[in-house]
């Protein structure tokens, strides 16, 4: 056991905790709170996988920013712990079996899947070290500049629509 | 020292994927179905990740950044419709405001 | 050669003018109201002058003129164009149409000032105008049948004009669902036809019938059966027996609608039609000949019934069955020249005497009563003396319309290729029996002492826009037969000769050839007859037609001017007779009896109770209260609530992941 | 002994980080005092004068007293909130300092660099990642208070930091057109020069002076860290104490250590971005700035001594003489040829950065406090656009054929 095993099952455990409290917890702050630590170990996760770049904007826009807003939304709706109300009949009975059920198939599907074989077989294994924030921002504003453009725009509305939905109608 | 294997880091997103699901069916909170949506959202990204480290390419980091950005505006649009649903139903429960139906 | 390329502008008037006032004219002033629908119909006939001038310089071997506008139904083999068509027959009917209509449309003007849905009425009117002149254009069946429908539907339209009167809808309805009847046999006609010919264009139908071989049994068999089924058509549209019961009813309508609908333009169609369809008739012998009889016996008989009519409208109504009786007696007997001919000269004369009647109804506030009239030359004298000239033509008194194209059908009924002394004779005792009852008309109306009080009514003389249209038809009333003047004195009939090639051209060889002779015949086959012009035209002027003509005058004139007592005693004297002909030999009670109330009693108890209510509401409903049924189950799936939505949604998702993975598995 | 050659990398950053805690630690109970002093000052009084000479032991009381005060939880609180959200507040504020250098990387030991205890490649983004997650603190505080003033204070710092948080991230950006890394050492290495090299005035191939860029990020650090004129959270005359009215002992005290750690940081952030990190102001040539350090340290004993002989009586005399002999060895020490270039960046560092510090008490003493609607339109309609046309401005300039990186 190397030091990165070492890392990845500590952070995957705490990840698969903080999902399981999410659920589990039934104060909205405290749902927040779980899954800010998921995101905190997925970031982890990412230097893990040589994604500097990727791990600080998943902690600064997703827990810094998305997560805050969550959080801020909680307090000003002085949201409380959650109702148990099952008026949903199938939700319970069916819903958590049939969402296990994928989880196993796609978590089956992706371990079998070849190019999870190959690496776990250290066949074309990748380098280990992470890609360049340089080389990123490049790929991001040539050969993907247009969808750039545009989720800036797609940003823009939401901007506007944000705006307009929480506008106090006066 | 040897590297984790892909793989490990794919079922890992797959485990995360599907408690965002379990969280979408089973909670009663509109606010924390919505974490829901971003744990699938950030189990998807770190799938994305694992395939970029594992086929050395930026498309993936790249998508996972567009993810982000996607996400980010969905929450902004999508908290401003809670704030103004429970403004006006005066609950969080989803099960309290069945408006979803003809 | 500008409306030689767009007849449809001939027709687009009337319907521009329909459409504008339909949509728009609910509460336009009645000036506006006026303008469209009269200038619509004026112009119209302008456009139809002017297709003449450009038709008369069209080469012969252009005609017919046929326009294809686009193709408007195509299933199959079959297939239809909207296509119209221009021949003689067609300027006949163009001309008498929109002349006719123009001049009942500025009449309604004054006639219809002081009713209500004024702009509904002449709406309408530029309907029924706009339909009956696509009847007219039509180049092939079916377009001609979608005019054939929508007068009818106009003429429905019409009849139940003033639609508070129950007697009004009623009328409506009759007219409607009689004329349906023959519809009915014209619609199997028409399939008929097109199973046999394989086209419903005019020009293809006749140019295969002029091929098939008159001999072959089956063609002649077939041809008889589409004949007569077009003739029962006609039969409904024309008001001949049996299916006549519509049209004295029809008088409910306004009186200028009367003039224009139900005696000068779209109970004529019938007679266009089978002037139209003459190679069929031409082949079809038996046909020919139930169209004769039919026709003769319907002048006779509505003749009868028209005697002893107190109503003036009545009246009218029944001598415009007889009439048309007439016209159809002259194409049975081959003579279509001579029925399109009189269709023409009625159209004048019986417009004229409908329109003289509204403006006696007009002057007596309503009252259509003739014993209640009386004495009235005096007070309206312009609408006696136009009516005198539609009588004395109606009558046949020599010099008048009239005379000209009834002597040429009792001629040809007498003479002709197709001659039968029966129905000649029908025909001429019904002459004597309208000359009768025409003049009875008259003095009843106009002469004598007056039988209404001062005080309720007072008679005035209709206005200018009421009287001008009754001086021109009356004009026409005398003058329009003088085209045919000529013959008279063994001269060519230019009318006859211009209509010529629409019945030449396809006639059978055999008959053309007797067609042709008797053409000759009926003008200068008074070669061995009649050694002088003067002689010939003696001939003409004293025959039988005009003796019974003067006979039924001199009857008229005894029995309501000379001893007004008669009558009265003859009633008494053979009640039997009186009452049967005075109540119509109780047609219409018979009808009910045989065909309504039993109709009434199948479709109450077997088709209402039984069929739709058992039946079909059983299957729909049930089909229905199972769809219900199923949708309250489904209904639960949308419940609204978001937890369910997303267990289906993640239901979704799983099985496309199944899916997926099968496809890689088979994949690797 | 072998363990440490066998590790370096692990035994070093131990102890660096261990000397860092302590250093920090030191430097925010005495930052109290510096502030007090200050504003005392300011308004024209003493300040702390009784404990200790000229109050140089007011921060260690104070540390007792919060120490040994009762720590008092509020019984609806929600207890696990409540309790995380102080140490999530200091922890994530020291988190942000470690990423700091406060000298040169030449400076090594077992061939680690000493005065950083990290060095990110991409430091800058990871300094913001920290920083931006000390919204939590203190809005999981407000919010499990479960009490009205915390709850408003909570929620308006929130809404404060999300906001000016923008604007500060958008006005450093224009420091990172010029600068073209993320990397704390690149971008002081490239300020290198004398003080016209700094990026706030340094205007040559590829740069373009970051005044604005500097202003701005100043107004936004200082609603970041809730100060006055930005300290709406807080507000006393409003809220009570706002978020933490609440708290009180030793949690009390971390969000007190949190705000000044916060302080610290954004000070060392404007020093490295914008005014050349641990590089001295003046050329290189002038060798005798090496002395600097050890001199003013001298200087300091000096006027020490006076004081102490004209001014103090009994143990305050003792104390000070005490002060006296360490600012003499110190500057003894430092002007040791040996000592002297590894003294120098940190020297000049701590230099900027205190006078920061300052600049942030000099604006608590005089400065009042905003209304927090305009707290809102200030932070919105006009730092957010100045800092991005900075960006805008920038950019452009980068790209300009003269002015331009490859002009």
């Amino acid at each position: 056991m190397s030091v990165p095993f070492i890392l990845f099952f500590l952070c995957a455990l705490l990840a698969v905790a903080g999902a399981v409290l999410l659920i589990m917890v039934r104060e909205p702050i405290h749902s927040a709170l779980s899954l800010i630590l998921v995101m905190m170990t997925l970031a982890v996760l990412y230097l893990l996988l040589g994604a500097e770049f990727i791990a600080a904007v998943q902690i600064i826009v997703y827990a810094g920013a998305i997560m805050v807003l969550f959080v801020f939304v909680i307090m000003l709706l002085n949201a409380g712990t959650e109702e148990r109300t099952d008026w949903s009949r199938i939700a319970k009975p069916m819903g958590l079996p049939l969402a296990f059920f994928l989880l196993l198939v796609t978590a089956r599907w992706l371990s079998r899947s070849a190019i999870g074989a190959t690496v776990a077989n250290g066949v074309g294994a990748p380098s280990n070290e992470g890609v360049s924030t340089r080389a990123l921002s490049m790929a991001l504003f040539q050969q993907y500049l247009f969808p750039f453009e545009a989720t800036s725009i797609l940003i823009l509305i939401a901007l506007l629509g944000a705006l307009i939905l929480a506008r106090k109608d006066e | 020292m040897s590297i984790v294997p892909i793989s490990y880091y794919l079922v890992l997103s797959a485990i995360l994927f599907g408690l965002g699901t379990v969280a979408v069916v089973f909670k009663r909170n509109i606010i924390t179905i919505f974490m829901g949506i971003e744990l699938m959202l950030n189990a998807v990204n770190l799938a994305f990740v694992a395939f970029a480290r594992a086929h050395g390419q930026l498309d993936g980091l790249v998508f996972v950044f567009f993810v982000i950005v996607v996400a980010a505006a969905e929450a902004a649009v999508g908290l401003a419709i809670v704030i103004m649903l429970t403004k006006s139903r005066q609950s969080l429960n989803v099960e309290r405001d069945s408006l979803l139906k003809f | 050669m500008p409306i030689l390329d767009h007849l449809w502008i001939i027709l687009a008037l009337p319907l521009a003018g329909a459409a504008i006032n339909g949509l728009l004219g609910k509460n336009w002033p009645k000036s506006v109201i006026n303008t469209i629908a009269v200038g619509s119909v004026s112009l119209s006939f302008l456009a139809v002058l002017e297709l003449i001038r450009e038709f008369a310089q069209l080469p012969a071997d252009q005609i017919p003129w046929v326009k294809d506008y686009f193709t408007w139904i195509a299933a199959g083999s079959f297939r239809v164009d909207f296509s119209l068509q221009i021949d003689q027959l067609t300027i006949v009917m163009l001309l008498v149409v929109t002349f006719v209509s123009s001049l009942v449309h500025i009449y309604s003007t004054g006639y219809m000032a002081h009713e209500g849905g004024y702009y509904r009425f002449f709406t309408y009117l530029n309907l029924f105008v706009f339909f009956m002149l696509t009847l007219v254009m039509g180049a092939n069946l079916i377009v001609m049948f979608v005019g054939w429908e929508g007068v009818g539907l106009c003429s429905y339209l019409l009849i139940g004009f003033w639609f508070l009167k129950q007697s009004a809808i009623a009328a409506g309805k009759k007219a409607f669902i009689t004329t349906r009847l023959g519809d009915l046999a014209f619609t199997v006609g028409i399939l008929l036809a097109f199973w046999t010919f394989g086209s419903l264009n005019f020009a293809d139908m006749f140019k295969s019938v002029s091929q098939m071989q008159a001999d072959t049994m089956a063609h002649a068999g077939t041809l008889t059966a589409i004949a007569i089924l077009f003739f029962i058509g006609a039969i409904g549209k024309s008001a001949q027996l049996p299916l006549y019961v519509w049209l004295p009813d029809a008088m409910e309508g306004p009186t200028p609608v009367s003039a224009l609908i139900h005696a000068a333009t779209m109970v004529t169609a019938g007679v266009y039609m089978v002037a139209r369809m003459n190679p069929l008739f031409s082949r079809a012998p038996i046909a020919m000949l139930v169209v004769a009889i039919v026709g003769a016996l319907t002048a006779f008989y509505a003749a009868t019934i028209g005697l002893l009519q107190t109503d003036i409208k009545k009246v009218l109504a029944y001598s415009t069955v007889s009439q048309l009786g007439y016209m159809f007696l002259g194409c049975g007997v081959g003579a279509y020249a001579a029925g399109v001919f009189h269709l023409m000269t009625h159209a004048f004369f019986k417009g004229l005497l409908f329109l003289a009647a509204g403006s006696v109804i007009h002057a007596m506030g309503g009252e259509q009563d003739m014993r209640n009239m009386g004495g009235l030359r005096k007070q309206i004298p312009i609408t006696y003396w136009t009516m005198l000239i539609a009588t004395l033509a109606i009558a046949g008194i020599p010099g008048f319309a009239g005379f000209f194209s009834k002597d040429q059908i009792l001629d040809a009924a007498q003479s002709g290729p197709h001659k039968n002394i029966v129905l000649w004779l029908l025909g001429l005792i019904g002459a004597g029996f309208t000359s009768f009852y025409m003049f009875r008309l008259i003095f009843l109306t106009f002469f004598g002492e007056e039988r209404f009080d001062h005080h309720k009514v007072h008679v005035h003389e209709s206005p200018s826009s009421m009287t001008v249209p009754l001086i021109v038809l009356a004009f026409l009333s005398i003058f329009g037969g003088w085209v045919a003047a000529r013959h008279l004195v063994g001269g060519t009939d230019h009318f006859e000769a211009f209509l010529h090639p629409v019945f030449a051209a396809y006639a059978p060889q055999t008959a053309g050839v007797e067609q042709s002779a008797s053409l000759a015949g009926s003008a200068g086959a008074s070669g061995e007859v009649a050694s002088s012009p003067g002689l010939e035209l003696f001939h003409a002027i004293t025959g039988p037609a005009v003796i019974v003509a003067v006979i039924g005058l001199a009857l008229a004139w005894w029995f309501y001017i000379r001893k007004p007592e008669v009558p009265e005693k003859l009633e008494r004297s053979m009640p039997g007779a009186y009452n049967l002909v005075y109540n119509k030999y109780w047609v219409d009670e018979i009808y009910n009896a045989l065909f309504v109330a039993p109709l009434l009693f199948i479709s109450k108890y077997v088709l209402w109770h039984l069929v739709d209510e058992g039946i079909i509401d059983g299957i729909v409903n049930g089909s229905a209260s199972t769809a219900r049924g199923m949708g309250g189950k489904l209904r639960e799936l949308q419940s609204g609530n978001a937890r369910s939505y997303a267990t289906w949604v993640v239901l979704g998702a799983v099985g496309f992941a199944v899916l997926l993975l099968a496809l890689v598995g088979a994949s690797r | 002994m072998e363990f440490i050659t066998q590790h370096p990398v692990l035994v070093v950053s131990l102890v660096k980080i261990a000397v860092l805690l302590f250093v920090v630690m030191t430097a925010l109970a005495y930052l109290t005092w510096f502030e007090r002093k200050v504003v005392a000052h300011i308004q024209s009084r003493w300040g702390p004068y009784f404990v200790g000479a000229h109050g140089l032991l007011q921060p260690l009381a104070d540390g007792l007293k919060f120490l040994f005060k009762e720590d008092m939880t509020p019984p609806t609180s929600d207890k696990f909130t409540y309790t995380i959200a102080p140490f999530l507040a200091l922890a994530l504020a020291l988190t942000a300092i470690a990423l700091i250098p406060f000298g040169p990387p030449s400076v090594q030991v077992l061939g680690q660099p000493v005065f950083v205890v990290s060095n990110v490649d991409i430091g800058l983004l990871f300094l913001f990642a920290v920083t931006s997650l000390g919204v939590y603190g203190v809005a999981l505080a407000g919010w499990s208070s479960n009490s009205k003033y915390p709850l408003l204070g909570g929620l308006r710092s929130s809404a404060q930091m999300i906001s000016y948080e923008v604007s500060l991230t958008l006005s450093v950006v224009g420091v990172l057109l010029v600068a073209g890394t993320l990397n704390f050492n690149e971008i002081i290495a490239q300020q290198s020069g004398a003080f016209w090299h700094w990026n706030i005035i340094r205007f040559d191939h590829g740069a373009f002076p970051q005044i604005v860029g500097f202003l701005c990020y100043m107004t936004a650090a200082i609603a970041e860290t809730n100060r006055i004129p930005f300290d709406l959270p807080e507000a006393e005359t409003e809220l009570v104490a706002g978020f933490h009215t609440e708290y009180s002992s030793f949690k009390f005290a971390m969000f007190f250590m949190a705000e000044y750690a916060n302080m610290i940081t954004v000070s060392c952030l404007a020093t490295i971005l914008f005014f050349g990190g641990w590089l001295s102001p003046f050329p290189d040539s002038w060798t005798w700035q090496l002395f600097l350090p050890g001199v003013g340290l001298v200087l300091l004993g000096m006027y020490c001594a006076w004081d102490t002989f004209m001014n103090m009586r009994g143990i305050a005399r003792l104390q000070f003489a005490v002060v006296t002999m360490l600012c003499l060895v110190g500057g003894a020490i430092c002007l040791m040829p040996a000592v002297q270039p590894v003294i120098e960046g940190p020297f000049w560092f701590t230099t900027k950065v205190v006078a920061f510090l300052f600049f942030y008490v000099w604006t608590r003493g005089t400065l009042p406090r905003f209304r927090y609607d305009q707290l809102m339109s200030f932070g919105w309609k006009l730092l957010l656009p100045v800092s991005l046309a900075n960006l805008v401005v920038t950019s452009f300039v980068m790209v300009l054929p003269y002015f331009g990186r490859h002009g």
